[in-house]
């Protein structure tokens, strides 16, 4: 459903993805975790081609491109089967939470106003954000902004979802309704990649997890295997620093 | 071809004066629009409300009225007060009249380029233990600049070549010298002339809009990529 | 020292007549900078080969020629040049005269669209490239993401020196009376020329731009409150 | 750059009220900033010459108890600088009218004359004074030049029959005759002196269709100097009468102004 | 050492702080707690005068500010005795990552260039960042940015840190790490006040926990206490989402 290949980024000298392959199929939820620096957020970036990879294909569905030939038509098809939850949120400074939400619908997906806002207002409800349609991302709070940038991204109903660490800003109660919600999407098959550095987030969620590390995957595996019987010395290493804490009770 | 290059180097001779005119009342209006611009951003009281009259003055009035009113008025009203000043030179006044028109405009761009810095900035440069003007100066000043080349670039070579309007008071500067060669020969070598002295009001502009576009790309990569990821 | 303040009055009626010659030159003008511009300004911000260069020309020699020049050569040069050209190929191309008010337009448009180009190009710098990304990560187009999302943050900082520029073209438009298209300012010339009133003519004629441009000054602010309202960025990004 | 005579002792001095007391007042004078050959210019040499300046010299040197102390500046500066009182007087080739009697104080005799006509194509025969221009378009004009002011005024007075003018910024003598030449216009109203000069370089075939007025030309000052006014009327005066002006007129203009229009017709030399 | 007296904040019509009091003695380590937008980020805020409380006093060491009678010296008085890490990091974006670090140090305390070098860049190396130094913002990953931020409160000596979320883009073994410089500081007896949603952290590192919501403090309590005996039933329930996992080994 969605397959990279062999996917190469520098910046400057600096290659921060080293051939990146991943093969995702049909509402599949993929966590990537990883150390800081480690190429994740530009992993993401350049699925929907926001970053220019050097190398590599991104195919999503029957959509292919060759990130060496770039058409700004293929840019715009594959950027509308997927949407993203920024790191740090990204809201349109100039709309509202609402409009924030609408924006997409209105402009992308040629939606009627009356429909968009009745869509839009359903899931500002899901993620509790209702009584905030009318401010404005520089009077939300944190964990506030990062919910819109949530509702935005799944407002476009897209087949894939790119989430950066979209509970970072976000209480454990809120933590465990995102993961309500994304699992409640993933049922209706929407593929689905979240960079996260929760683990238990990562366990409780995916279907699978990627563990990443200085711009190569060190290892996949399904979050069972991955958590409880890593295959490398490195995952080891990075998942035990947490791991103790967890009561085995999976 | 030959009269272009011979008003070329007739008028050479002004090109100092234009420059160290146009130079002195963009020092002058840059300070005057940094102040102008630093109390209307917090509003304060009374002055701030003055302060937008004077650039609603100083904006929307015609140069030649100003320069008059200056050049007629200022000595008079100083000799209210006992000041004496009819005995400075022309282009002293036209300096001072610049520099105020100049300062209105240019409190308009230093207020934009402020209001176009995240607060954020100034928050973490607070946070850290800054005085104001000691963000405005390590902080926020850096970054208005970057924003604000283009504008200032288009704020400086107005100047210079609105500083023309000094031969009115009998300053003769660059436009005044072609006027003066044109019409000795009544008019005969104007095209000529006009194209020597476009020339180098051009190849000024020119040059100083290089020079800014190079300082700008030189700190524009810090920005590169700006915010791009966070 | 005293003004003649019936005298102005009396003469403001002549004034006020060429008022709509002078509005029609401004906002044409500066309308068709302002678009004219905002090309430039794109052309130039995504480093477009060749396009660029050609704007990066225009804009130097649009903007670093003398306006009082630039009229003069088109109006009275090119026909200069167009006999000349029409004598040595033999033909009746050219037009050996132009219409004085399409000249002024065409040149005022030209000379503000350079300036205006530069405004648009600093604005565009102002607002931070995640908003873009944001935009386009929604699926939006270029043109899309501009118009909704960019340009509207841009216009924040913009507006003050789209003010500027404004109000500065607004007095510049006097420089058509060099090409025989009677204004507002020339009009005041024309009547302290045959009777020495200069002083009254000039302060009339201050007032008269003044009150004129006040009525547009206003609008600016007005439309930089909105658009500052609708960002509300002052405070963005506290968390 | 102003200049101001400093040597004023060896000049001869005349019967003025004032005996040759010690004080020497300094009077600020304006003049144009833009060349007016050959009323006043910048010379070749970057000096002030011409009619009105030489004139002005002879007046400092026979005026022991002033001394003149000049300004160049623009047109309008000129006027608005005498009216508000910075300059006492100022000297430009100005002509006389009521409006501009009532806002300047004009001294009693005049130091000079413009003799203007009207400048045509040389095959035309048309034209042969103003009346002739009636329906006719002259070349466009600037409003700070006093020949328009003589074209406002007779068209106040045939306002029936008016002569067509455009209004300009600012117009060069070569333009307007190159505008004549070439047919756009009917014709030029200028100082003879000026086209003269200005055709000795272009050789474009243009005649002097005729003499539209020998207008005299004066010296503005300030409305409270009538003192001043005075005492350079006296001076004029003798100057004209001891045939130094007469001499200078001949110099730069090639013709005894001072004599009747008439006369000034029958020296002059032209077909 | 810190102490907060009734402190009030509105925004608009809408009261963010309710009236929080807090006392805290020198070195305690305070973290806050609570729901996304119940005013732990403006109460940050707050203590630095960054955002003008309505009422309430502020006090630190021997320096105490009146909300209501501010002068420009008390702030920047006030401002000299904290540090702040911020939840949306506001780097100086015209400044590298040394830079970033070294500005308040010459700046502020006029260090010597030379001296304010060397302590900056051992503080990027405690942040795992020494080889960053010439970076730009820009050009930093998340978790990245965020590490400057840390190191450029802590350079500053402060005698009160706020943290806001000072892990939220840290994965694990960073955050391990960030605890341990935390812990290391706290022993030096600098006061510090963190807002995080990791309740793990939180434990590990507070010597009280305050539990906040909708602008009130609920509970506050050694973390032994609120995380295991709590005394009010919203902050069981708060706590409860995430406690369960934890194998209660401590
Ligand atoms: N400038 C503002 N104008 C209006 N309301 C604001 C403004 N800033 C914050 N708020 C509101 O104040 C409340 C508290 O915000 P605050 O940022 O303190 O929350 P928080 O506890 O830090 O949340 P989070 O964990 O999500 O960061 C929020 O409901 C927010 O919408
Ligand atoms: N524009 C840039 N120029 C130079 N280096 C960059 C640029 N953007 C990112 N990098 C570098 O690329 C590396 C990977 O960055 P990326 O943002 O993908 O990390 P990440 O895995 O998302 O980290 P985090 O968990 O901290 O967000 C980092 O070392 C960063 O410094
Ligand atoms: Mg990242
Ligand atoms: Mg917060």
């Amino acid at each position: 459903m969605l397959q990279l290949d062999n996917i190469h980024k520098k910046f400057g000298s600096e290659e921060v993805l080293k051939g990146i392959s991943l093969q995702v199929n049909r509402g599949d939820v993929i966590s990537i975790l990883g150390p800081s620096g480690s190429g994740k957020t530009t992993l993401l970036r350049c699925i929907n081609l926001l970053e220019r990879p050097h190398k590599g294909t991104i195919t999503i569905s029957d959509l292919s491109v060759d990130a060496e030939k770039l058409s700004r038509k293929d840019i715009l098809k594959l950027r509308r089967k997927t949407a993203m939850v920024f790191q740090s949120y990204n809201l349109f400074a100039n709309k509202n939470t609402l409009e924030n939400v609408m924006e997409g619908l209105i402009v992308v997906k040629k939606m009627k106003r009356a429909e968009a806002k009745a869509k839009s207002l359903a899931l500002l409800e899901k993620v509790g954000l209702a009584n905030k349609a009318d401010h404005y991302p520089s009077q939300l709070s944190g964990g506030q902004q990062q919910r819109v940038g949530i509702a935005r991204a799944l407002a476009l109903d897209p087949e894939v979802i790119l989430f950066d660490e979209p509970t970072s800003a976000l209480d454990p109660e809120l933590v465990g309704e995102v993961l309500d919600v994304i699992k409640h999407i993933a049922q209706e098959g929407v593929t689905m990649i979240i960079v996260t550095h929760e683990l238990s987030f990562a366990r409780d969620i995916s279907t699978q997890v990627v563990f990443m590390e200085k711009g190569n995957i060190v290892e996949q595996a399904t979050p069972k295997q991955l958590f409880f019987n890593p295959q490398q010395q490195r995952t080891k290493e990075f998942i035990s620093s947490r791991i103790s804490e967890w009561s085995y009770d999976i | 071809m030959a009269e272009v290059i011979d008003a070329f180097w007739k008028l050479l001779p002004k090109l100092p004066l234009t420059l160290s005119f146009t130079g002195l009342a963009l020092v002058g209006g840059t300070l005057l629009g940094f102040v102008l611009a630093l109390i209307r951003i917090f509003q304060i009281p009374v002055l701030s409300q003055l302060i937008v009259v004077y650039i609603s003055f100083m904006r929307c009035t015609p140069g030649i009225v100003q320069l008059f009113l200056i050049f007629y008025g200022l000595p008079k009203l100083l000799l209210q007060v006992g000041i004496h000043i009819n005995s400075w030179s022309n282009f002293t006044f036209a300096v001072i009249a610049f520099g105020l028109h100049c300062g209105a405009v240019m409190s308009e761009v230093i207020r934009s380029a402020y209001l176009a810095i995240p607060k954020s900035q100034y928050e973490a440069a607070s946070a850290v233990g800054m005085s104001y003007f000691q963000s405005l100066r390590r902080i926020i000043i850096p970054q208005m600049l970057r924003i604000a080349t283009p504008v200032i670039g288009n704020n400086a070579i107005s100047i210079f070549k609105e500083s023309s309007l000094v031969f009115t008071v009998g300053v003769v500067d660059l436009m005044g010298q072609a006027q003066i060669l044109t019409q000795r020969k009544y008019g005969i070598t104007l095209i000529e002339t006009y194209l020597a002295v476009s020339f180098i009001y051009w190849f000024f502009s020119m040059i100083f809009g290089r020079l800014l576009t190079f300082y700008q790309n030189r700190t524009e990569r810090k920005y590169k990529i700006m915010a791009r990821r966070a | 020292m005293l003004l003649d303040w019936d005298y102005m009055l009396s003469k403001l009626p002549l004034i006020i007549e060429a008022i709509p010659r002078t509005l029609l030159l401004v906002l044409v003008s500066a309308f068709i900078g302002f678009i004219f511009g905002f090309l430039l300004a794109i052309v130039r911000s995504y480093k477009i080969p060749v396009l660029s260069q050609l704007a990066t020309a225009y804009i130097s020699i649009f903007r670093g020629v003398p306006l009082l020049v630039q009229m003069y050569l088109v109006y009275f040069g090119l026909p200069h040049l167009f006999v000349y050209v029409n004598e040595a190929f033999a033909i009746t191309f050219f037009p050996a005269e132009f219409n004085k008010m399409f000249i002024a337009l065409l040149i005022f448009s030209l000379y503000t669209a350079a300036y205006q180009a530069e405004v648009w190009y600093s604005a565009l710098r102002a607002v931070d490239y995640n908003q873009m990304e944001a935009a386009l990560s929604v699926g939006m187009t270029l043109p899309q993401a501009l118009i909704r999302i960019f340009i509207p943050q841009a216009l924040v900082s913009a507006i003050p020196n789209f003010a500027n520029l404004f109000i500065a073209l607004f007095k510049q438009t006097s420089l058509a009376f060099t090409i025989k298209v009677v204004d507002i300012m020339a009009v005041a010339k024309m009547e302290a020329g045959s009777t020495y009133r200069y002083l009254e003519m000039y302060v009339l004629i201050a007032i008269v731009y003044w009150v004129l441009i006040l009525a547009f000054e206003r609008a600016f602010v007005f439309l930089e409150k909105y658009f500052s309202n609708q960002k509300k960025h002052r405070a963005v990004s506290r968390g | 750059g102003s200049s101001s005579n400093k040597d004023n002792g060896g000049a001869p001095s005349t019967g003025g009220g004032q005996p040759a007391a010690a004080k020497v007042t300094v009077l600020k004078v304006a003049r144009n900033a833009v060349p007016n050959p050959p009323f006043s210019y910048l010379n070749d040499k970057n000096v002030m010459d011409g009619y009105t300046v030489e004139y002005l010299k002879l007046l400092d040197e026979r005026l022991e108890e002033y001394k003149f102390e000049y300004e160049e500046i623009a047109r309008e500066a000129m006027l608005v600088g005498v009216e508000s009182g910075k300059y006492d007087f100022a000297a430009n080739f100005y002509y006389r009218n009521p409006e501009r009697e009532a806002k300047y104080l004009f001294s009693a005799v005049e130091y000079g004359y413009s003799l203007n006509s009207l400048i045509v194509k040389k095959d035309r025969d048309d034209i042969r004074s103003l009346d002739d221009m009636k329906g006719k378009k002259l070349t466009p004009m600037s409003p700070s030049t006093g020949l328009r002011t003589l074209v406002v005024d007779y068209n106040k007075k045939n306002a029936s029959n008016p002569i067509l003018v455009e209004d300009i910024d600012a117009v060069t003598d070569a333009e307007a005759v190159q505008w004549v030449a070439s047919g756009k216009y009917d014709a030029f109203l200028t100082n003879t002196t000026v086209f003269e000069n200005v055709n000795a370089q272009l050789k474009l075939p243009l005649k002097i269709a005729a003499y539209v007025t020998k207008e005299p030309i004066w010296v503005l000052f300030n409305k409270d100097k009538k003192d001043l006014a005075a005492r350079f009327d006296e001076a004029t005066k003798a100057l004209i009468d001891d045939g130094t002006l007469p001499a200078l007129s001949e110099k730069w203009f090639g013709v005894n102004m001072f004599k009747s229009l008439k006369d000034v017709n029958e020296q002059y030399k032209f077909k």
